[in-house]
């Protein structure tokens, strides 16, 4: 399977889980679900979302988003996400970084909520319905915040290693675990597939997530870029500061598409 | 105020509130992406010989945690996080701070990121450091549009910690959490009380005579150019070479883009 | 620091949370503790434990554990718990496995409870006033068990290396990391020492519980013995087997401690 | 009952009861630690052609988790556990379990290892097949003196699934939730309804014909004695050597003990 096969599994309309440009984000997969046209996706940042998701709300493939946060890091403000909510053209449902872990935690336990600490105060709550305030069962007077569990309908991220079993290796990032034990289905672009099963061997095992929660696999080389891969590759600051540049108007942003993610291209380039 | 020097500045000041041994006592500091100044202030307390665990958030690698920003969130819950920075898109007296944006909720005004971890950080961590360069009234301001993070919570709300000082281009506050309300500590030199004042959206106290924020000592200043900057030269390189001159631009291993 | 000087950490009356033999229990420092006549412990099962917990039950080390269970695996019954038990001399809190977890889990994450699903129904519940039932506040006439943060005051565990950092390899054992987060104090034995910060090295960081976790480690070669160390070497099940064996009675407890756990023999053995 | 025979008959009857189409699909099956016969019949079940992944908890090595039995736990309360096995010190009619012991709480008469994970299993997974191979009045009890995890819920319990059978040494037991009352499936070779109604405690349905046990066909027999039994050797290595004579004892890597 390739990556346009991949991005194809995800409807339009679906919930998509994205992560930080600092957790193996899936940059040639948000690629993939612009070139296929992708429409009204409801993502969810896990806990907070970057390049891929201001790419993909500037394709017009986004309907709403829940996250903590946007950001381009260094690069500064996510350009088409601001723009797009600005336009009146994108649901934001914002959280807190702890919150979004939290209920994906409440979903891999298969509980029903979560409490969690702070938060209280906090203009969020207010606008959180489904975030609830009790007072604590072990001690009265004392209020704490309910969560909702969640559990996204797709999950994507790219990983170091896919092996004959459908395990993938994203090693120390293992929050990404978390992520795809809570997601109903998980989609993962690899750098390169081994042989065997790497959760025979006691050195890669703690780094591996298992094939019971992956729903399927694409080799992408430099998948994550412009997002880096643990030691493999860097972050490629030059180019998301070139990204945050053209993206701050339509024509520029039409450019970078033109450039980075129509097929052909993006074809060469990855 | 712009400059090598201020940011030195700024960092020293810093670093002296990091180690201001009337706190809780800082073990452990995160900082988070994008914070060069507070990084560099952490890392010249700790050169200057206190033990202080330093997790930088942002490392591209070897960074501290295997379980992500999760893991930092949970180490705060554990009352582990005795230090973070946050910022603002506002900051008004109460401490409280707003990174959503402003005008209607979400932001229909101007947008900005998110919250982040604020709300959750800002209560479970024993000590929290403001720090924002720009001083002016549209960032201090009166009462922020949203508060991400609430400056001070009722009784009986679970907190750790509170602010501890504001730091900006211009001044030091000092945070008074009992009475929800900064005191001007420090002026940066160049500064006047007047000046400050002008540039403050919301009311605070001025108690007694007002010293001048420090800079670097040279044995300081040795450590920042020397050590600090060895440290940090891979996660902020644009910082190292802006402030010290030292370090080359990291480009990723990545060559065919653009 | 040697395994004794170890032991010596733990105070009478501490509370101690051990591990499954099948996930690198500290058998040598469970022989420590004994040698120096540990009193009073307070043992947890994180969610079960074997042959550590029954040798230090038998040399009368242990006032009282809460467990999920406490067996010898395929070596049968742990006798010396029975034992102990039956005559009135420990007292036991019964849990079930993932309570234990969930306790924890609540622990790491700094929140004062946490909910799990099942159990409702055993009759376990009865008897832990601490569990308590609440209402889902999601979803009306929704019964679920609320649990409440365990947070030992040390856990003890055998690794595979440590470093200079004071960081611990424990492999796919990721469990021991939320059991060193929720924990007080952790103490570690460890295999062998390793230069540098493994941390910082991609292919180790996965199994690495960072050294912030950590209060204090000990060489041991062979140190979970006669419990297994991942792919290292085995579980010991002739060894057990012994053990079970020698254990079912008083006499023959203390020949296995004058053969296995004396100063003199297992400074040889260990 | 007891010999290899006999433990061919109870693998060939369970893994009957796993690709039974009647019941939730088993996609995925864990069993627990010294479970030899569960294990063979999820190997023989999978190796005839069955799409069930294993998960065997207690492998020495190469063990499907790296979040250890949390992780066995988690699976199972996202539903992600289609099939498990439990056994029991008693077992009563209403398929209730008691895995702590005898007389008073918590087991005063005759304490037994603990309840492990059966109070939340039993709720959360898809279906369970109890197991005990001693079939007499004093485990399958009328009611069992401590429940470790209950049978039946009441109406608005979240509960995913029952006991689908109760597999002894004398037959197999099917179990109806919504009556929480067993009925008698089949006889294993050699025994009567009479001989199974005086050893068990607890009284249960009998409905029509009763068939007898089947045994494993030749060519199960075969996949038992060859894959089957290659699939478990190290997990099992004694369990291996008694019934198909293979396998020579793991002693582990230390030599000095003992």
């Amino acid at each position: 399977m390739d990556v346009d096969a991949l991005a194809a599994l995800v409807p339009d309309g679906a919930q998509l889980a994205l992560v930080p440009d600092n957790s193996l984000s899936p940059g040639a997969f948000a690629r993939a679900l612009v070139r296929r046209g992708a429409r009204g996706l409801r993502l969810v940042g896990v806990p907070v979302s970057g390049y891929a998701t201001d790419l993909l709300i500037g394709a017009g493939c986004v309907a709403e988003i829940e996250t903590s946060a946007v950001t381009l890091g260094e690069a500064g403000m996510a350009p088409r996400f601001t723009a797009a909510l600005a336009a009146g053209k994108l649901r934001v449902t914002d959280a807190t970084c702890p919150a979004m872990h939290t209920r994906l935690q409440a979903a891999e336990k298969g509980v029903p909520f979560m409490p969690l600490r702070g938060v209280l105060g906090s203009d969020l709550v207010a606008h959180r319905p489904d975030w609830k305030i009790i007072d604590n069962p072990y001690q009265a007077g004392d209020p704490i915040l309910l969560l909702p569990a969640l559990s996204p309908e797709f999950a994507a991220f790219h990983a170091a290693m896919a092996d004959e079993e459908g395990n993938v290796w994203v090693g120390r990032r293992r929050e990404l675990a978390t992520l795809a034990h809570a997601s109903q289905r998980s989609l993962v672009t690899v750098e390169r597939t081994v042989r065997g099963n790497m959760l025979e061997d006691e050195r890669l095992a703690p780094g591996v997530i298992a094939g019971v929660y992956v729903s399927a696999t694409a080799v992408v080389e430099h998948g994550a870029w412009p997002i880096g891969l643990l030691d493999e590759y860097g972050y490629d600051a030059d180019h998301v500061a070139l990204y945050a540049k053209l993206a701050r108007s339509d024509d520029g942003f039409a450019e970078y598409c033109a450039r980075f993610v129509n097929a052909q291209v993006a074809r060469a380039a990855e | 105020m712009s400059g090598k020097s201020d940011e030195l500045l700024l960092i020293a000041a810093i670093a002296r509130l990091i180690t201001d041994p009337l706190g809780h006592p800082v073990r452990h500091a995160a900082v988070g992406a994008a914070s060069p100044i507070p990084a560099a202030a952490c890392w010249l307390a700790k050169m200057q010989g206190a033990d202080i665990r330093l997790s930088l958030l942002h490392r591209p690698r070897g960074n501290p945690f295997t379980e992500g920003t999760r893991e930092l969130f949970d180490l705060a819950g554990q009352g582990r996080i005795d230090l973070f920075f946050l910022g603002g898109v506002q900051i008004d007296g109460e401490a409280n701070i707003n990174l959503i944006g402003t005008g209607d909720w979400p932001g229909t005004a101007v947008r900005f990121p998110g919250s982040f971890g604020s709300a959750f950080m800002y209560l479970t961590v024993h000590r929290t450091i403001l720090f924002r360069e720009e001083h002016s009234p549209r960032v201090l301001v009166p009462r922020v549009d949203h508060i991400s993070a609430p400056g001070t919570s009722p009784p009986g709300t679970f907190r750790r910690g509170h602010a501890q000082a504001l730091v900006t281009g211009r001044c030091v506050f000092r945070f008074d959490p009992a009475r929800a309300r900064f005191a001007l500590a420090t002026l940066h030199p160049g500064e006047t009380r007047e000046g400050v004042r002008a540039a403050t959206g919301f009311d605070y106290d001025e108690l007694g005579e007002i010293a001048v924020t420090e800079g670097p000592t040279e044995a300081q200043s040795a450590l920042l150019a020397g050590p600090v900057c060895d440290a940090m030269i891979e996660t902020y390189p644009d910082f190292c070479r802006r402030v010290w001159g030292r370090g080359m631009k990291e480009t990723g291993a990545k060559e065919q883009a653009a």
